[in-house]
């Protein structure tokens, strides 16, 4: 046979569970546990608002520029909802949500953008690396935090999270490749949110699917309903299980939409219609996930009302934590803290003279 | 002439080069419909169209690699770099191949593209977004690094970083982009590569420094004229290949020195600029010449940043010094 | 179908004309005409006997490290073969066939691997990049020379060729991505030689196949028994007509081997068993192509031997030149030229220091 | 105590860090079974298995980016950058997260790993082997760079760096590789990082080196106490940070110094050490430092490397320039 047909790869498939007409697939429902599944509503409430609050903060000029995630979370919350305490959470800068179901702080968040160093410091024995702004290059430490999970034997899985935008970088393609030949214990989460800053997808790639993208690899791809949180959550869990099982990495396209701006910095109206947006809107996560709930008797008006409430006081609670935090803090001393175990002669001499510019401007100021 | 920002003024440039030679092509991520992030490309794709102004990839490393061929085969590629920090993703590029096609093919074939990133810190930016590198490149044979320092000499550079034959590494430092306006002629206007410029006259003391660093150099120029020290600032323009002809003529005559730039300290730019004056100069040098610079740590986030970017206090500091000494 | 499949490709082929055999596939033979075939035939055996005159040479210490490229003519050749004077060829550091059959003089391959700058100097009117060292660095250049043409209107292809290492660096995929997304008329031409240096495909990539990695960027991709000329000509063709046409870039595997060391810097007994080697050494594709030719009644036992003598003679008149002009060659101060169009103030001061430097030596030497 | 070249020298600091510590784990394209192109990890993958010297696929940002996140963890990678010319393809990942993870983290997550790579020119290689770029990772705060001169001290530094809580920068001269053997002790050895050190003592100036430099520096010393002129020699053996106190003491009783290094002149290393030098020692100088370098050019292919690379000649008549000034 010359010319002859190689069997590559499984095909690629695409995975809907809870469509965006509130239709369920019986079937394929995963089964979560009510208290899991409150807990993703809740997630999924504080995500929104917090974003909401944080975007009004932006625009009184209380916090710096921001990255919204509005839309996106049922896309990140289905998929690190699979995981472990003890597996590691590899995040782009757009992971908020997942970031606070981790157990990041709303004040943590708050204090990264509004300039404080302070803002990016994991707790102890958290397993997550902090946000990562070069597009695509966390990738790589997913793998390496995998691959040395696996030389300890322990079975810790990582979920490595980034943009559509992302798999153009070749950091992208190096990371996936590495983790298939090492079969290294990673599950990548693609956000497919369509938009990277103002390109859209298809001048991103020229293929239908970002899933298809795994074939490359070897390992397995699939793509699944980004607002369909039971879909996320199923193919995130398939993923987790298989790599803790040694079966290596998982590419997994979450297929969503930037409803907001890029960063508060951005003026979508420049490259995109409304009525895209508006069709998006539509297919938001939280109404629907939130239909579902109450249609399986898990949810009530009431009881989402007080989760509402309870969600409110949380993120006020946040932002006055966050600005109790930054009246204390703000010594520029402390910029030259942790740049190395030890600070060296020549930088600590640096560091002295700035000390000593700041008490004679502090005398300035008290005298002059 | 118009009043511009420096913003207003760069895409004057690029729209009459593009206007002039249609070998001159944009790409970048984002710099078509969205105009670039900081809107310098604004307006040129409808102008131009999609063939002229290229949207590309998330890939800054394909953006540079992609624009070496086009200027293998002719075209005057003006990419975009959207942030400066996000310049190292295609080191290799420039160093490997940019820098050394011309010299690797004995000038058969040559790479006239031109790099523009914005660089620097001072607009309340995010991790990543407000380092001064530009030393990596003034460091690499075979590039050219430029920073111009308000509107008007933008404007010229960029036209003739896009007209020289070879490549150009081109920083904008985002704090300028509409820090202030200056007139600038809609009449083309150049500025040769590789010159300094002395933009204040003085005989006590030399002041260099460049990009956005000039404002407050000039600044500090002003206090010392105020304590009867007539400071001579100069511009260096052109980071890379450096011209020290000026510089150490300007020595001569003031024996004292303070360099200034945002870079880190250490292995940074000023050291290159103290080790020409040093070896221009040596025997009018009546005191350690000063660098005033960034420290030798990244660069803070923002709340931290004022304090590390050098202040008109600092440098008239520093100025003081080399005149006490 | 909430679980469905997705069609995200046509699937891979694999293509074989000529087997390893000797039987060829009739109906998938080219329509090459004789002269071009003999041509071949001749190229292949002047990529050989050169590549045999080169490793004497090295022995000798008269020329410095070079990479033989021994058993992969065919892969290199019937590709090459497919392009106009016109259309330009990006290469890697192992294409000296590819680069010959170009028009490269064997005398500039030598002063390059004698380490005189003046090797790499491509003929005016050329359309070729010269080697490129970085593995996977020039795949973008041939992007940015496919896109120019196609801005241009002119109807030129680009061929890139790179090997199966290459795949696993960041440049390819970015490259393969630009390319795909701009449909710029680019033919990839990989040379899956099995190894890079020590590295056997296996721990290259988890894939069974380098040509699916073409799914990744919406690209045909093609695998081709890369020993069979043919077969090599047959997919290369395929692909520049229809990056001519309009119809965008293609990956081509060639399935070949890496017979001799990496470079002869290297030791491959350390890291691979002489059976596999001998296993390919079988798979040699010039006799096989020989053979060919001579069923066909294109070749005889005497045109072939006169095709040997001729190709000896180019060989011995290329060293000569190439030793004639290094006797004139080697001026230090050459290396001060073309860095940039101008020589910048300080590396001129810096070239007449040189320049003063080495006149005193000269004088020292003669008086002294 | 067994003579050793830096080949086997390295090979004997990296089999015994693995011997005592497993968390050592050495990666890098064909570190395994072939043990390094230039032979040194020979071995080890023979003693400590496929599990602790790792052949990556072919992608160095690849290496880099893995061996943050290992070292993360809680490893100490090791990596092997095949040679440091093809370092910039990783340049990214040790700017934008090896140098900044401490800092990011404010002491939560550290990167303890080590990027080893041959560097420098004279062993007639291909384009792109033989550069030396060291300013680049010297001008990144958050890394260290180290580059060893012989045998003994390279092993002493290797295993100071593996050890070491930061990311360290480790550059090794291919011409060093095997051109001499030194006494290497058995027992363990270790040399503290950021310490230059004095390798000949003298009086009447200060030759200042490193690396692959060290040899044609100390032969200039001699050729100029044939003169009568005791030239004091010290080795940097750390380039960042750069610790200037023994420099800048030694120049308090020469008055005089010369600056060597084999990468181009300008915004080199040399220029920080000039710029050093003025401003902790300038009421001594009594003569311009000079910088003997190599040139403002890509090294030029192996037939001409010898007059880029900077010789003894031109060592010894800059260290007679500036005793003539
Ligand atoms: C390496 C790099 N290049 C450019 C940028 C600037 N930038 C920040 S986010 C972004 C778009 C990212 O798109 P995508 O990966 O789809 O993520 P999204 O923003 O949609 O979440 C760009 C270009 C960056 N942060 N890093
Ligand atoms: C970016 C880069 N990394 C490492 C090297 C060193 N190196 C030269 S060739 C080679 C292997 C290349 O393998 P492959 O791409 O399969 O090509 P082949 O040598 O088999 O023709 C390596 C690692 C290099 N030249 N460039
Ligand atoms: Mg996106
Ligand atoms: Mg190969």
């Amino acid at each position: 046979m010359p010319r002859e047909k190689l069997v590559i790869a499984d095909s690629i498939e695409r995975l809907s569970i809870l469509d965006d007409k509130g239709q369920l697939d019986r079937e394929l429902e995963p089964d979560i546990p009510e208290e899991l599944l409150l807990k993703l509503y809740r997630y999924m409430l504080l995500g929104r608002r917090f974003d909401e609050r944080m975007l009004d903060l932006q625009r009184q000029g209380r916090i710096g520029t921001f990255p919204p995630i509005k839309g996106q979370e049922a896309s990140q919350l289905g998929a690190i909802a699979c995981l472990e305490a003890s597996d590691w959470l590899v995040p782009s800068f757009r992971e908020t949500t997942a970031e606070l179901w981790r157990g990041r702080s709303l004040e943590s968040v708050l204090l990264y953008y509004n300039g404080y160093n302070e803002g990016t410091v994991i707790p102890p024995e958290q397993c997550d690396l902090p946000m990562a702004v070069p597009v695509g290059s966390q990738v790589l430490h997913a793998v390496g935090l995998a691959w040395a999970a696996k030389y300890r034997r322990q079975d810790q899985v990582v979920m490595s999270f980034f943009g559509d935008g992302a798999t153009s970088e070749g950091d992208f393609h190096e990371g996936l490749n590495f983790a298939a030949v090492y079969q290294a214990p990673v599950v990548f989460v693609c956000q497919n949110n369509q938009w990277a800053i103002s390109v859209p997808l298809s001048r991103q790639t020229a293929t239908p699917t970002l899933a298809q993208k795994a074939i490359a690899y070897g390992m397995p791809g699939i793509q699944v309903d980004g607002n369909d949180v039971l879909a996320v959550y199923a193919a995130a869990r398939e993923a987790v299980e298989r790599a803790r099982a040694g079966g290596g990495p998982t590419l997994i396209e979450c297929v969503t939409y930037r409803v907001m701006m890029h960063t508060t910095a951005d003026e979508p109206s420049k490259y995109r219609s409304e009525e895209e947006v508006e069709l998006w809107r539509e297919r938001d996560p939280l109404p629907r996930f939130g239909d579902y709930l109450k249609a399986r008797g898990s949810l009530s008006e009431e009881s989402a009302a007080a989760v509402e409430e309870a969600v409110l006081a949380e993120v006020q609670a946040g932002v006055d934590r966050a600005e109790q935090q930054m009246a204390t803090l703000g010594d520029p001393l402390q910029m030259f803290d942790h740049l190395f175990a030890e600070l060296p002669p020549a930088t600590q001499a640096q560091k002295e003279a700035l000390a000593r510019e700041l008490a004679a401007n502090d005398r300035e100021e008290h005298h002059g | 002439m118009a009043k511009m920002t420096m913003v207003q003024a760069l895409n004057l440039a690029l729209r009459q080069e593009m206007e002039k030679d249609d070998r001159v092509i944009l790409l970048g991520e984002d710099v078509g419909l969205d105009g670039g992030v900081f809107r310098v490309t604004d307006g040129l794709i409808e102008s131009f169209g999609d063939q002229r102004v290229v949207d590309t990839p998330l890939a800054e490393t394909g953006i540079v690699g992609m624009s070496i061929g086009m200027a293998v085969y002719g075209l005057r590629p003006v990419c975009e770099i959207q942030f400066s920090g996000f310049s190292y993703q295609n080191f290799h590029q420039l160093e490997n191949h940019a820098a050394r096609m011309r010299w690797r093919t004995q000038g058969r074939l040559t790479v006239p593209m031109v790099l523009r990133a914005p660089y620097g810190g001072g607009v309340r930016a995010l991790e990543h977004h407000s380092e001064s590198r530009e030393a990596y490149w003034a460091h690499t044979p075979g590039l050219k690094m430029v920073i111009p320092s308000g509107p008007r000499n933008a404007r010229a550079l960029l036209v003739s970083a896009i007209r020289d034959p070879d490549p150009v590494i081109f920083y904008e430092s985002k704090a300028l982009y509409r820090a202030f306006r200056e007139e600038v002629p809609e009449e083309e206007e150049t500025l040769p590569l590789g010159q300094p410029q002395v933009v204040r006259q003085g005989s006590d003391l030399s002041l260099i420094a460049y990009g956005a660093m000039m404002r407050p150099t000039l600044k500090a120029a002003e206090e010392l004229a105020e304590e009867g020290v007539e400071a001579e600032v100069i511009d260096l323009l052109t980071i890379s290949p450096l011209d020290d002809t000026l510089l150490v003529e300007s020595l001569t005559r003031t024996g004292r020195a303070v360099v200034v730039h945002e870079a880190p300290r250490s292995f940074g730019p000023g050291a290159e600029v103290v080790s020409r004056l040093m070896e221009g100069a040596f025997h009018y040098l009546q005191a350690p010449i000063e660098r005033v610079t960034g420290y030798d740590i990244v660069i803070p986030y923002f709340s931290r940043e004022k304090e590390y970017i050098p202040s008109v206090e600092r440098i008239v500091e520093a100025g003081r010094r080399t005149l006490r000494s």
